[in-house]
């Protein structure tokens, strides 16, 4: 872990209020792991005071490059929105603890929304190992899908799904995936990345088929490395819960030592 | 070249700038980022007699120039920081400001004793911001008697400079300092946060799971800058500065205004390099003002 | 379209948004920028019995979301409020709100006196952020029994809707609020200002020419909203809540926390259609909530 | 007075720091009088919170425009120095009052530093009205002055002087305006404007010869409009001393009537 200083060298909106950010920082694009994420500082000055959190969707040890993608949903994305090329942006990173594969085939990944870009990280990972992939990627509804074709290489399944039906299947994700494991895929481990409700959901249903299942859970943050304790999430291991930091003992967390 | 060397009563610092409790942990998480050696003193995070767990998140939430948080003392309890922190703090060739809380005048007691015991610590504050579950939930820094006595209590079993950290939730912190100083602390830190609340509007309820939080950062700078002149006007005690520093003409405000050390917290978060730019920019201050010491700075502005 | 009309005991609003004492002057400054209609009511700056002259400037200074100001109570004096502002603020189709501070309690009940053979007053608001000087400078909002002397004497001379308005800078709040209530107010103003000090570091002395001021904003939103979520947990009374609204969001988050109605201060300054613009943003609000009045909201976060 | 969208036409940097706005308000461009101000919302956040008051250095009604002067000092200036061409600018005005000219001539105009932006509008006016003009104006360097030929007709004679002796006359401006008195310069009346020490010396000064004088003042402002009651000075009028609004019984006093 590090502070650096990262050169923007690209900002696209991908889709109305998505963006992705390619940042040119060697040292982050040789270390970052899927899973991990970021500290970034938006702005100069006291509003927004906070550093923001944004997981690596993506790095390129060979460019020296890192991919995040974020959604504009307060001062801090909108500032970030309007990087310019060449700018410089303080990070501290990469951050947290990552996605550890078994290797159990093929590996399911569930993106639920904005829980998709450490998921893409990993999808290009896993594929690069030449593991077979599955993605199932959910919405509320189609504009706020992201055309995944644009971040992934060819190989993995990907199936999206909206709750209004406005693209891929109808419905909740979990009940899309419920439906794809009635229809017999066997998952030989599952990662998942999303709102809270939706990993809740989640290991409720696979409590009975007892999977292995990491989720990345998210927390307001304030230091991200660990020294304010802000970041809390209570988490039972070795028989006692206690609340541990999202940004250093997760964000990734096996599902069942989650107190959901 | 300057010097930024400071004294608040017994307790002398090479540079003024600490870090304030609970934004820093025990040093160990920052010191990968920078080095430590460069920090004036490092305050610990506040610790109690038995491990806290800390209340149910949320426990922050960024306000306008300012953090909500609602930590809730969570620490491992003094037994494992005797065990495990301390022998690596003392590593560093560090002051080391060891922060105590507790329930009742007791349990503050209890700690300083077995601190007391120990090499390699600089100075013990008193985080006095906690209510008394004794005395019905009055928080210490709000009732005069009941801080004098509590304080004369730890004074018995420390002997070690004393400092008497004060909740600005008060109606005056200057009695409040007086009755610190009664009792026998050396050196008054001012501010701990702010009470405060965020409504989660969609939600409709509060945001924080502990409903309400301590707010601290540059919206709170100016509260505190008055409560540290006011201290400084009434008592004269060497007082430790903070609320909001992120700058180095923020910490001179705060030693303008009479503080002879200042703390850091939430700009850690946002530049954990805070401390050490502070520290090179005070030297060019005095350099540009034609200063040799900060000390001649202290209170200057009551002039 | 849903109803924003509240009811503060007898005190009836067409909409919750009124203006912050001290801060839309007697409305005529305003009055070629915005129709005056559209609040929910008017809070005149607070009048003393005599003219006063005010604070030597600097008054103001912004702060990190906040602004620092020492008025200094600078106003016309009740009798020329009575000659000259009165009957042009009469002619506005809006209640109006009389703020009214003074030294001693009898200079308050002397000025309520007056007001009240006045027609076209809708509620007097007492500030009792001021020190009595009597007392030794005690602040009216930080002493129980003064402060339910001063309002059970004022109550004796004033017979409409009565607000006390309360200053932050207390131990508790809530002992203030239940002393005014036992004293006769139907209804509370919270927040006022926070003390706070800015230290000019060029000029290495307090900026503002009265050293200190109150400070109000955005930046002690979080500290007005526990405030006010208190106030409304611990006693039930209406409460105009106030303290850094700037967006329908802000006046929502009060409205949960328990104020039956809001008032705008330093947003004024910033945008003048601050009010009609969270009045058009409350209806939205409501009607996409499908609620058919703002009633429903008060205190709806402590459920 | 009125609350307008102003769009940005032009800004520039004249000097570093120093930046050229021309703005396109015609309702400002035909109301506006030399020595009033507008109040300009800059940024949307809430820090800076307040507007920031600019005197007017200019109009054109035919053309519906408006000119500002500014030096970069903080936060609030830096983010009006980054607008961009078309975009809208919320802004307050005019407002104060104005210079009033008793047609006494020749006017002679003295801008200490920033306050030159004012006497620019009102050396504008004067000229056009075919009045005799002096401008001096003075600054600590030459680096803290501007180029006046790019913003001023030809015709007023203008006086440089700087402190350190760097550009123009050597000395402080009250200095070299003794000069050209003791030289035979006798002025019809006099307009100042530039930092309170500044003025209040020139006042001091002017005491014995008693030039009519008129001084635009500066304080701190959060409203403009006059509710508020922070800009106040001290003004001694009809024999008694009340604090006045700088936001509307000035900017503009009588340097007789100030208490300095
Ligand atoms: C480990 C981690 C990784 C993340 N990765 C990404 C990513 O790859 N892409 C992406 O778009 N976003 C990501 N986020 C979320 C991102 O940090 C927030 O969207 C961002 O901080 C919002 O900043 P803002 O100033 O724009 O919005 P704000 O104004 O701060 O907030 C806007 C809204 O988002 C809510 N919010 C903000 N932060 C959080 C949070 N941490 N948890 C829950 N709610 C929050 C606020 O309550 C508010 O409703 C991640 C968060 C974490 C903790
Ligand atoms: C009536 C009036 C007309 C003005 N006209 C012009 C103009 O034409 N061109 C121009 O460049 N500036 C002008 N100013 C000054 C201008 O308003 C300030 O420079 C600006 O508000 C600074 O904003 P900021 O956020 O960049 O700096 P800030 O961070 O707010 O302040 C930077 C520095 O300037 C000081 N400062 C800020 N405002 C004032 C003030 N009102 N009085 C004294 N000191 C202050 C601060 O203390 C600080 O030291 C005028 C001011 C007034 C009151
Ligand atoms: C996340 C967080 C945790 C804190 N924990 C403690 C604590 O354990 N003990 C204490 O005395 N103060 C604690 N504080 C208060 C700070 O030490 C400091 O008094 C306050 O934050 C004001 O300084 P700042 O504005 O620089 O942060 C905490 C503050 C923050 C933001
Ligand atoms: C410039 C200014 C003047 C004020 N004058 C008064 C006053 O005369 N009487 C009063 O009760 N409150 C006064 N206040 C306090 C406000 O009414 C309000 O309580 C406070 O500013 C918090 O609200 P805000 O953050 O929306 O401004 C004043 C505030 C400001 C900023
Ligand atoms: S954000 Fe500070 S411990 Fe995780
Ligand atoms: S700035 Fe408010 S009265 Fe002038």
């Amino acid at each position: 872990m590090k502070q650096c200083q990262a050169r923007v060298l690209d900002l696209v909106e991908v889709k109305g209020g998505f963006f992705s950010l390619t940042l040119y920082e060697p040292y982050l694009a040789a270390t970052a792991r899927p899973g991990q994420f970021i500290h970034l500082r938006v702005g100069s000055g006291v509003a927004p005071l906070l550093r923001r959190p944004f997981s690596v969707a993506g790095a390129d040890p060979a460019k020296g490059t890192l991919h995040l993608l974020f959604r504009c949903v307060g001062e801090g994305t909108k500032l970030l929105s309007r990087s310019r090329e060449g700018e410089l942006l303080d990070c501290l990173g990469p951050l947290g603890n990552c996605f550890i594969s078994s290797g159990a085939e093929p590996a399911v990944l569930l993106a639920g929304g904005g829980g998709i870009a450490p998921l893409i990280f990993l999808a290009e990972s896993l594929r690069a190992a030449g593991r077979e992939l599955y993605l199932f990627y959910g919405a509320a509804k189609s504009a706020d899908l992201l055309p995944l074709e644009q971040f992934l290489s060819p190989g993995p399944v990907v199936k999206y799904a909206t709750e209004d039906g406005s693209a891929g299947e109808a419905g909740l994700l979990t009940a899309v995936f419920q439906r794809a494991l009635a229809a017999g895929l066997f998952p030989g481990e599952l990662f998942a990345c999303g709102p809270r409700p939706f990993l809740a959901a989640l290991a409720q249903q696979n409590q009975r088929r007892g999977y292995p299942l990491q989720v990345s859970l998210e927390e307001r943050m304030a230091c991200a490395v660990g020294a304010c304790q802000g970041c809390a999430v209570l988490i039972r291991r070795n028989g006692r819960e206690d609340y541990l930091r999202v940004c250093r003992e997760g964000p990734v967390f096996q599902s069942t030592e989650v107190v959901w | 070249m300057p010097f930024l060397n400071v004294k608040l009563g017994p307790l002398e610092l090479n540079t003024p700038l600490l870090t304030a409790s609970g934004t820093f942990g025990f040093g160990e998480e920052y010191a990968s980022l920078m080095q430590l050696e460069g920090l004036g003193g490092l305050v610990t995070k506040t610790l109690t007699l038995l491990p806290r767990a800390g209340n149910p998140p949320p426990r922050l939430v960024e306000t306008p120039a300012g953090l909500l948080n609602a930590i809730g003392l969570q620490n491992p309890g003094l037994e494992h920081f005797l065990a495990a922190e301390l022998p690596r703090l003392r590593q560093w060739n560090l002051p080391l400001i060891v922060s105590i809380a507790g329930d009742t005048p007791e349990e503050y007691v209890q700690m300083a004793e077995a601190l007391c015991r120990e090499k390699g610590i600089a100075a013990l504050e008193l985080n006095l911001s906690c209510p008394n579950v004794k005395k019905g939930g009055v928080l210490f820094s709000a009732d005069a008697a009941l801080l004098e006595t509590l304080v004369s209590r730890v004074r018995l079993a420390w002997e070690g400079p004393l400092i008497a950290k004060l909740s600005p939730n008060v109606t005056s912190i200057v009695e409040a300092a007086r009755a610190a100083a009664a009792g026998g602390a050396e050196i008054i830190s001012a501010i701990n946060t702010l009470r405060g609340m965020v409504i989660d509007v969609a939600a409709r309820r509060p945001l924080l799971g502990n409903l309400s939080g301590g707010l601290s950062g540059p919206a709170i700078r100016p509260v505190a800058i008055k409560m540290v002149y006011d201290i400084y006007a009434a008592t004269g005690l060497p007082v430790i500065g903070m609320g909001g520093i992120m700058h180095t003409a923020d910490a001179l405000q705060f030693i303008l205004a009479g503080a002879a050390a200042v703390a850091v917290g939430t700009a850690n978060f946002v530049e954990p390099h805070t401390i050490p730019q502070i520290a090179a920019g005070l030297h060019q201050y005095l350099e540009e003002a034609g200063l040799d010491n900060l000390q001649e700075l202290v209170g200057a502005a009551h002039l």
